[in-house]
């Protein structure tokens, strides 16, 4: 078959919402943009367990600190099904992980900033989480078949951690005046890195159109981010809590919430390395891989062994 | 009186598991690789439930009327008694606090305790107190894994390469001595055991060296207490809350928010 | 409003300085040589001194009777303040925050800490404020020597060994996006200068380059701000409360004692 | 001159309260007890900074910080005092180091006790500190000069360390029932392995007969022990707490206390590496010493550096 009549079967599979597979012919831009968001979606897990990794430590009871540890294992669990996910498409877990580690892949500038208070933990999950699952609950129906399986699996924990981190802010909104005050600080300073994390309006957004053409993506960035705003406005009033945006508004006539206009400046900043942590974060993860090395090697020079040991053994057996 | 035992027994049981999941959980988002990451995690997460089942019987305990235990900051809850208590009230044993050091002394360290746990509910399941046999029975399950797991691990180091077999004997080098001690029993160890609830831990040692030894075997590392390692004396004091310099930080951190916060609700 | 301003100015300073004192103080006992074990543990003393002024002002600041600060918790003491505030109300540099790495890295932390200092505290002598300035005048033969201490160790690194050399790059790599927090004025900086007590820090900018660049050019480095950091980014964000990870394990630290026996005497 | 006669000026001198100093003839029995025992006493001091470091991060108050970090550099003072006696003798402070590291040379065993609590840098302080000192200020009029000028110097700081240390229990001792409760708790751990500083007993004691008639001491283990004991036992009612020894009884026929026996068996236990910090304590300095050896190279490297400079420049100079 030419490769003209290969993408025409691609493309009508996409118009009938059948789902590309492993084995499938597809374009080579259409892997490549599924590695690049895969892996950037991968590493956003992996890195996102070190601002929440934080407080594990030192979470404020014992029952917190249980449902953090778990919750933090979910994100590494995370991580594995879209390692997985890219592997379905040819690139190494291993090559994966060293792009990370060499600045060349890139993952959610969320992670950048630190966690200072037990209320980010609740401000993480409620908005960090928020603003993820409404990207991931889209991405439930992408058009290849591992990388929308690996997002089913997720969603349904998300959800969870989202509830979660409401939870801990809801702890904290019957508190005591200092608990209050943590509480709106850490909503204060996530609120806008969260809208941030819908990436650049529509108009200033590269990758997006061909990405909903071939229906990786199937809503706008600021679809998306409206559709965060509207959910978000309504649940900070259960907390008695404000956002922090003099702009946002209820408008009647689009049935949406109006709201400022976020600091790009920063966000390419921080997208650029510039966030308050990028150095830290990239530096832990180099840490644990290169000191992880001999363990590693040695895992793999046991299983060697082993399996040697077991062919000798076989042979014995077979002569 | 009893009761005194039954409260000290309890807590020096659910401090062994804080303290081991603490540590462990110092590992999360930093582990080797992905997998182990989610499984030292895990372990992490099962000592908290043991913990967390072992203080709220222990808050139980306390807060029922009787005068002579003194909980002292108003009722007892679990986390009234993770958080606010402070080094010298503290009831685990010396290996449970030691550093995580690199993968291997957190493996090896697993792998000991593990061992030691593993024979203890065995044997706790029988216990006249129903709630600790309970307890000992649901964690059984978990805990026969955390043996295998740790155990595997040890044979994957002992025989992997040089490097990793070097790093598990530096490891033993570094624990072995703490070992002694989860033999040796403390006062209220020895008084729950003429009370009939406790386990006399005395006699689990032999079993425990047992396994160790098969597992070392395999590891194709000599026999625990051989090697130069015969005559080594065992440090003792942490179940009687005479420990390290090692706790103090660890309590420092895991109660911050609690100490800084007094009275709050999480 | 001014005693706000004139506060939040004065804790500003005190946080700084008990902040690297306490980072210092962790190499006591731990130190390369044992006349620099005794050097770094003098300049931490220094910063301590410093800081007990400081905090001494500001809690007759906020002891006197005005009703805006709010100091909350009773009296305040040069104690409550140092040891009963959490993170968000410290209001030190990102700086001196720092961990303290290699030797390499404290040493260069500090010779950019006391160069500023030193242009501070100069103008801070001639500050209207008359406690202020007896202070910083106070303060100023210490952080002279600081200075003098720090930058004969930039050089002798710096020009020592291959190893040395290249480690003291490693912690340029590391602080210099900190560096820039100390000439970005504050809120209550900003403030300060307004009201008449308070220095311009964005006027000590060339002066430390100046010393900066001249004591790297004896370490054989170039210029601080070339060798690829020209367009490095400088972090802000601490003296407003907004600190890196970690602020908090070290408040964990020092803090735990007042925080774990509340309203004792020492 | 013969050997009998140097040895005879030798003895003549230490008859006549006359010092010793490095150049003078001295035999080399006395040389190598010296340094053993001046090497000792240092690496005690510089050991000695461990323990008490471990609270300086953790001091209840700003001026107890200052004043434990005072305290602890003085140790490195006295450490610096004592290398320096010991160079004298012909030996330098690097291979001193070496010794202790190797485990070949030994530190006061008391140093292998951990501190539990806040409570303990008090108990250190007075208990430790005074059995020191008394120690300490026999030995300023012990027969070799360098030594006993260090003594002096020392013994100046030590009783004011000592006195802090009271001070810090005195203040415990005023304080709510948990302080109490820890002050006793420190004094009940501290009181034996203190009394076990003196040593062995006298009839035990193997350097001690030698030591003496060199003037190297000039009063035997039992004798400082029962000092100590007669001090210790006044002082601990201004604390209103008790000393854990049930046998511990004035005697109106001796004019001394009476006091129960020591735990030898302990004692040697430590001695022989077995105390509960004695691998932390000296993992901890090997580690500063290994850690720190490239600043050493660099600041030697350095220092030839200049010094090579220099000396071309006065060749220009001179030319």
């Amino acid at each position: 078959m030419s490769v003209q009549e290969l993408e025409k079967i691609f493309l009508d599979k996409i118009d009938q919402e059948i789902k590309i597979e492993p084995k499938d012919w597809m374009p080579d831009a259409y892997r490549k943009t599924l590695v690049r968001q895969i892996s950037q979606h991968a590493h956003s897990e992996i890195v996102g367990m070190l601002p929440e990794g934080n407080w594990i430590g030192r979470a404020p009871s014992l029952k917190r600190k249980a449902i953090l540890l778990a919750k933090v294992q979910d994100e590494a669990g995370h991580g594995l099904y879209l390692y997985s996910a890219t592997e379905t498409l040819g690139t190494t877990r291993e090559q994966t992980i060293v792009d990370l580690h060499s600045g060349k892949a890139k993952y959610s500038s969320i992670f950048n900033y630190p966690t200072l208070t037990w209320a980010d933990i609740g401000a993480v999950g409620w908005l960090v989480d928020g603003a993820a699952i409404l990207n991931q609950v889209m991405l439930c129906r992408t058009s290849y078949g591992p990388y929308a399986r690996a997002m089913v699996r997720i969603c349904k924990e998300e959800s969870f951690h989202q509830r979660q981190g409401f939870d801990i802010l809801v702890a904290l909104s019957k508190g005591t005046q200092e608990q209050r005050d943590m509480c709106q600080d850490a909503i204060n300073r996530w609120w806008w890195p969260s809208l941030m994390m819908f990436g650049p309006h529509d108009s200033e957004s590269t990758n997006s159109e061909q990405s909903t053409k071939w229906k990786i993506k199937r809503m706008s960035n600021d679809e998306l981010r409206q559709k965060f705003v509207d959910m978000i406005a309504e649940q900070v009033k259960v907390l008695n809590m404000t956002l922090p945006d003099p702009h946002l508004k209820w408008n009647e006539q689009t049935n949406h919430y109006d709201f400022g206009e976020i600091n790009w400046a920063e966000f390419w900043n921080v997208v650029k390395g510039n966030g308050p942590c990028n150095k830290q974060r990239l530096d832990a993860r180099r840490k644990a891989w290169d000191e992880g090395a001999w363990v590693r090697e040695a895992a793999t020079a046991y299983a060697a062994k082993r399996k040697a040991r077991a062919e000798k053994q076989e042979e014995k057996q077979i002569a | 009186m009893t009761k005194d035992i039954l409260y000290n027994y309890t807590m020096h049981l659910a401090d062994n598991a804080l303290i081991l999941a603490q540590r462990n959980s110092e590992w999360c988002g930093h582990g080797p690789v992905l997998e182990q990451d989610i499984a030292i995690t895990n372990i992490s997460l099962d000592l908290i439930g043991q913990a967390r089942s072992l203080y709220q019987y222990a808050a139980e305990l306390i807060n029922a009327p009787s005068p002579s235990i003194g909980g002292g900051r108003g009722e007892a809850t679990e986390d009234s008694l993770a958080y606010l208590r402070d080094v010298r009230q503290y009831k685990n044993c010396l290996l449970v606090e030691q550093p995580n050091g690199d993968w291997a002394q957190t493996i090896l360290r697993q792998f000991f305790f593990s061992t030691y746990q593993y024979l203890l509910y065995q044997q706790l399941q029988k216990s006249t107190d129903d709630t600790l046999a309970a307890i000992a029975e649901k964690s059984l399950k978990e805990v026969t894994y955390h043996v295998r797991w740790s155990s595997e691990w040890v044979v994957r180091l002992g025989d992997g390469t040089p490097e990793s077999h070097g790093r598990l004997e530096n490891a033993l080098e570094e624990l072995w001595m703490y070992t002694g001690e989860l033999f040796a029993p403390a006062t209220y160890e020895a008084e729950a055991v003429t009370a009939g609830f406790g386990v006399e831990v005395s006699a689990l040692k032999a079993a425990w060296e047992q396994k160790v030894n098969e597992i070392f075997g395999e590891a194709t590392l000599p026999d625990a207490a051989a090697g130069g390692r015969e005559g080594i004396y065992m440090q003792t004091g942490g179940k009687e809350g005479v420990h390290s310099e090692q706790l103090g930080y660890i309590l420092a951190e895991l109660q911050y928010m609690q100490r800084a916060y007094p009275g709050a609700e999480w």
